[in-house]
């Protein structure tokens, strides 16, 4: 029962899908991206909703696209779909919405309702199972599309951002339980999203796309230590940098030079966490093998740690505590040497 | 630069002016002639001939025939409103466009076309009549047909309108719940036309009430079968216009009524 | 034929005086022929003079009288929408018969009902179709059918003569009973067939210059013109019966 | 339990049965009699008839007077539909229902009623007569003035229908840009109707085009003033069924073919 | 020019609303809450969207809102909206939405259109100019909306999720433009977001609203340090506890006691990170001062780090390395003992 698809799309504005999938039985893959890269374009044409141009959509043997001769549209396909902007029926109540697939799938009145009721007790929304779409919050909204999407328990769940509209501490639990359902839930899952903790917690898998295309594909640890692109980096919170190793030493692609812990040779990523980068007012004599002088651009409070960005070859995102800050007295301008200890780095194959 | 207004209910902004002035005239110019019949009517002298059981019974039947036909309509135009919207045929602004038909036709010619079609010796008519016996002119089921024939572009256009303004991507989010299209079409397009809908049957109903040329010649007049109010009015104005005037303002009284009562119910439904 | 023409009233059209300007003529529909035909010879007649038509139904007509139309003439399909006017005196001068219309049996080409007469109009079986008792062929058909003391079965009454006409021309009645003219105007779809009893219930056409015409020289003279010989002439042969 | 199915386009999905019959058994009723006229028609004999120019002058008077008669109702019928569905006035509901009036009302009665208000003699007209020598009876204005009332409350009901179903959210969202009521109107509430608003133009054109009663009865009938198509057919009746018909369908292939033009540029307005 | 509201709103829906604000000209307030709280409600009434049941909006003297006589309706107050749910124009173009704003203040078509563009181009969606909001990517979709409000430089911005949709990487860019432009900004700004980051980043002050009511105010380092609410403690992840101080034992509410470093007295609240947390297999002898049996209920693998929800008196959340993991061979289920010590924690009073 695997799913898999090659998707080929192209989209009336000239921009070009190009992703090819496979999702095990239990599998949950998450698809991450830039805004814009096709998420939600690959979601749709999964659910049966935009036909694909070229490619094939199959779970197991049942296909479900290969133009040009098939296409199983939307309703035939046992999907949920959480869409990006919910669309709950206006007309209806959050427990006739969530009802509304079962009934489709053939649920009598009293058993449909019945099992929306539970399905919205689970969301924390069963006091407002008699509200209207249009009166409900924003994170409220999205609770009853994630339960209207879960209810028929499809054999293909598509989530396009089934988080973002909830806070933080209903999202703990909604994923929580989310990661529970999943966990033991025979069907496949597409997660699409922009929160990577919310990867990293539920998927299994993650695949990396960009303007269209697969930039990098693999389980989320890996990923998190290694990526390939600066949008990943970003993602997972990384410094990463390109070059060309010639024994301990990098010289990177955009200035600079690193020095690494097991010697390489070619084109390699070298990548930190920004806490790995220590900050001194002049030039640390000894032990850490990189420092380069710097220049603080902006400096960003977080709960418990600072982010400094700072300017130089390379530039580099550096996590200090408030007392460094203090201490250092440090305000956008200042000019720094930065250090990271070779060992704290990791480099891989570009 | 911040100018403070009354506070008022909900939909809480002023009224602009250069709406709501040629909104009053509008209503004006709708309302007034309406004046106009109800002070000139000569109400004393014909109580008596306004309840004699021929109005009556010319009511009646205007009600029956014109809910039969919306009924009608309502089965075969809101079907054929979304085809027009959504289903993608071939040359669909021709097709809209022959919808008008009826609209266009002078009733009468309407009538003489349906007569041609479905009377005795029409062209569907004749083998209705030689195979099943049935002959509609002459029929209260020929005023429904008739009514029916000019009421239901109202109802397909209006429909249609809506139908388009409506956004399919609920369609999909059905779908992709296992809804059919016809459920679809059931549970999640038509309550979101709701409004579009009640517009386009309120027409339908109207003009089906209001419907006599197509249904004259068509059905014919005879009392109580097929004498319907706007028939009965008609031919008051040959003989007594005063008396033509409180019969239509009579039908008029009726029709407002019904609708206020229906409307309001029907409004509430959400959208 | 409409020779049996009592003495036409002095001054007949021919030697009228030459009228000028326009003269607006509210004329029953069933006289939209014969009265265009007789407009262009009154203005061959009088150069200088425009005359001007206004057909639609006799009622309609009159209301518009009544509600102060600019009309010079009224020609009524009937006596009652003329009183209507005279009633509120929009037209003073007393009305003129200026020709008859007389009842025919109308069946469609080859009379398919096999009618012979107006005794079949009280049959069950046969599809009858006449006017309504409220305009004039209506009320015609009704002293009709009680002079020869027959009760009808009629299918549908209808609000005008045309209404009759269609139905009888499309077969979709068997037979109707209609103005000559009517059945003239019909052609071949429609055969005619009349009957005794009709000259006892022919329908006058009246015909008046109207009180506020505009133009009451011009008015007086085209009435005047319809009723002369001329204008007889042309009606006639129109169908209609001098009266 | 898939099934697949043949793929088309866009809207990739089957039309389901339980639709599309009644849709096209309701295509049917509308368009057939129309094929019933065309094929009874009888052509050749008047061809000559046909573009004789009276013929001609109905034709350009009906078409100026329809457009004119639309151009007003969407001046006067929009701002009030706007009114009747924002708005928040006391009687809504009844108001609602008087705006169908003439919708109910025999057209000749309706005519009638004109002729009271704006007639010589009428509660209005008799000043406008007096102070400004304006006389509309029996003249183009009247043409367009009776069209325009009769029609009005197509493009009311529907284009309200079309307002009540539009999101006022969007009018908030416009509100906060600094936009007045009346530039939201503009901008943002009537092309986000764009669908509904077109379907209401297209039957009031329509109806307005088709008027009969009312016109002759307010306006008269003088050819090239007043004898618009419907009047011309009607007078043709009174001579020749036959030409009656053939008019009827001239006048019906010519508003076919705008509406087909015009839909199709208006169509293309997104929404 | 201070922006002073003091909110009652009773729904319809039966949620009421109590909330005071004070804004200071060139100000971001940060209006934090679960789902459903009142942040959009309270939005829409600044806005002039919503018409206040009882209390008063104004800005310096000018009066916006005073039950019963007074309403400024939203045209008349000089402000820029980006709604949780875009509401972008769907019949015109993504420049013409953001040129909306613009005309209707009066600029003429082109200057509109020409600031439109460079504030496109401030969000990156230079080449999306001509789409239309149906053709465009949620994230996409919510830049313009943002470019839309931020266009007009109104005197009160009025931010509902404005960054929700982003990715990771443009969430990054954009808020730091926000954060410049906000800097340099005269007007008064109110931020509704979910994401604590945001929250830190971008606001001087922050409000924390659950079920329409506050529950605490601050700057967001203090909030980050000593949160009243296990909402405002899951938002800046923290371990929270409610408890009675003798001395430098704490008695805790939901039982379990811990030990503090400054003695205290009375009702307190007790805070510690959850990388404070160690983990032993069995109790651990000597220093650190808090330590108790626990059992692991969840594990959640997070970037760098893995979070375990441990239950126990008190349950607790600890972060471990992927090392410990490996080496204790965790599992849920696992009994452990959980370690604190006491320099670790801060007490402050409830
Ligand atoms: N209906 C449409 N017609 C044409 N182009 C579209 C349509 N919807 C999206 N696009 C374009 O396709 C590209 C991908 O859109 P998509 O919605 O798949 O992005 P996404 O990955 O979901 O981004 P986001 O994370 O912001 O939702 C975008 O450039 C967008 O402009
Ligand atoms: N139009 C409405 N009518 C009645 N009740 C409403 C309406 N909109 C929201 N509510 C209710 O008011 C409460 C607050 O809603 P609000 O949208 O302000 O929450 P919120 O703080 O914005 O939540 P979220 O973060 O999920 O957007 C909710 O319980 C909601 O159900
Ligand atoms: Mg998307
Ligand atoms: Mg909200």
């Amino acid at each position: 029962m695997t799913l898999h698809a090659e998707l080929t799309i192209a989209r009336d504005s000239g921009f070009q899908l190009e992703l090819d999938l496979r999702i095990e039985p239990g599998q949950v893959l998450a698809l991450l991206g830039p805004n814009g890269a096709g998420k939600t374009t690959a979601l749709r044409a999964l659910a049966g909703l935009l036909p694909i141009s070229a490619g094939l959509v199959r779970l197991d043997e049942h296909i479900w696209d290969r133009p040009p001769e098939v296409f199983v549209p939307a309703e035939h396909r046992p999907i949920g779909v959480v869409f990006q902007d919910y669309l709950l029926f206006n007309h209806l109540t959050a427990l006739d919405n969530v009802a509304f697939g079962l009934r489709a799938r053939g649920a009598d009145r009293t058993t449909a309702r019945a099992t929306a009721r539970r399905w919205l007790d689970q969301v924390g929304l069963t006091d407002h199972a008699g509200t209207r779409p249009r009166a409900l919050s924003g994170g409220q909204a999205q609770r009853v599309a994630l339960a209207r999407a879960l209810a028929t328990d499809p054999a293909l769940l598509l989530l396009d951002e089934p988080l973002a509209a909830l806070d933080a501490s209903t999202r703990i639990h909604i994923r929580a339980d989310l990661a529970h359902h999943l966990a033991d839930y025979p069907g496949h899952t597409l997660l699409v999203t922009h929160d990577p903790l919310d990867a990293m917690v539920l998927a299994d898998h993650l695949v990396i796309i960009e303007d269209g295309a697969v930039v990098q594909t693999g389980p989320p640890a890996q990923i998190a230590r290694q990526p390939r692109t600066d949008y990943v980096a970003h993602l997972v919170g990384l410094n990463l940098y390109r070059g060309t190793a010639d024994g301990t030493t990098v010289r990177l692609r955009d200035g600079g030079t690193l020095t690494i812990a097991e010697p390489g040779t070619g084109p390699v990523h070298v990548a930190f966490p920004p806490s790995a980068v220590s900050l001194h007012p002049e030039n640390p004599a000894g032990s850490p093998r990189n420092s380069w002088p710097v220049t603080i651009t902006t400096i960003e409070q977080h709960a418990h740690t600072i982010r400094v960005r700072l300017d130089g070859t390379p530039s580099v995102l550096a996590d200090i505590t408030p007392a460094t800050l203090a201490e250092l007295r440090l305000t956008p301008g200042t000019r720094l040497w930065a250090t990271v200890k070779a060992t704290e780095t990791t480099a891989y194959p570009a | 630069m911040t100018t403070a207004v009354r506070r008022g209910g909900r939909r809480r902004r002023r009224v602009p002016l250069v709406l709501a002035v040629p909104a009053l005239v509008g209503l004006a110019f709708l309302v007034v002639p309406l004046a106009g019949l109800l002070i000139r009517a000569p109400w004393g002298t014909l109580t008596d001939q306004l309840f004699s059981p021929a109005v009556g019974q010319a009511l009646v039947l205007s009600l029956v025939c014109a809910s039969l036909a919306t009924a009608i309509c309502l089965v075969l135009g809101v079907p054929l409103a979304w085809l027009l919207a959504r289903g993608d045929l071939p040359g669909r602004g021709v097709l809209r466009a022959l919808v008008t038909v009826p609209l266009v036709l002078p009733p009468v010619v309407g009538g003489v076309a349906l007569l041609l079609v479905l009377g005795r010796r029409g062209i569907i008519g004749q083998y209705l009549d030689a195979w099943f016996g049935i002959s509609l002119p002459f029929t209260t089921a020929g005023v429904v047909v008739a009514e029916a024939f000019v009421a239901m572009p109202f109802l397909v256009i209006s429909v249609e309108g809506a139908l388009r303004g409506a956004d399919p991507r609920y369609e999909d989010a059905a779908a992709t719940l296992g809804a059919s299209r016809w459920l679809t079409f059931r549970r999640v397009t038509l309550p979101s036309i709701a409004p579009g809908l009640v517009a386009g049957t309120v027409l339908c109903w109207a003009r089906a009430l209001g419907e006599f040329g197509a249904t004259i010649t068509f059905a014919g007049n005879f009392p109580g079968r097929t004498t319907t109010m706007p028939l009965a009015v008609y031919l008051a104005l040959e003989t007594d216009p005063g008396a033509a005037i409180v019969l239509s303002l009579v039908l008029l009284v009726l029709s407002i009524a019904v609708l206020v009562s229906l409307r309001d119910r029907w409004i509430s439904t959400p959208s | 034929g409409g020779t049996d023409t009592p003495a036409a009233p002095a001054g007949s059209g021919s030697t009228a005086p030459t009228v000028s300007g326009d003269i607006t003529v509210f004329a029953a529909a069933s006289l939209t022929e014969a009265f265009t035909r007789i407009g262009k010879d009154f203005e061959a007649a009088n150069p200088g003079a425009k005359v001007t038509f206004n057909f639609a139904g006799s009622s309609a007509l009159a209301q518009q009288i009544n509600q102060g139309a600019p009309a010079d003439v009224f020609a009524s399909a009937a006596p009652t929408n003329m009183k209507q006017v005279t009633d509120t005196g929009a037209i003073t001068d007393t009305p003129a018969v200026f020709v008859r219309n007389k009842l025919e049996i109308a069946t469609p080409a080859g009379n398919p009902g096999k009618v012979t007469g107006l005794a079949d109009f009280a049959k069950q079986d046969l599809k009858i179709a006449l006017c309504a008792e409220q305009v004039p062929c209506g009320a015609a058909a009704r002293k009709v059918f009680q002079i020869a003391g027959i009760t009808p079965a009629p299918d549908t009454l209808e609000q005008d003569v045309k209404a009759v006409l269609t139905k009888v021309s499309l077969g979709e009645v068997d037979a109707a009973l209609v103005y000559r003219t009517d059945v003239k105007a019909a052609g071949d779809k429609v055969a005619g067939m009349p009957f005794a009893e009709a000259d006892q219930a022919v329908n006058d056409y009246p015909i008046a210059a109207c009180a506020k015409a505009p133009n009451s020289a011009g008015a007086k003279a085209f009435v005047d013109y319809v009723r002369s010989d001329k204008g007889t002439a042309v009606l006639t042969q129109a169908g209609f019966a001098a009266p």
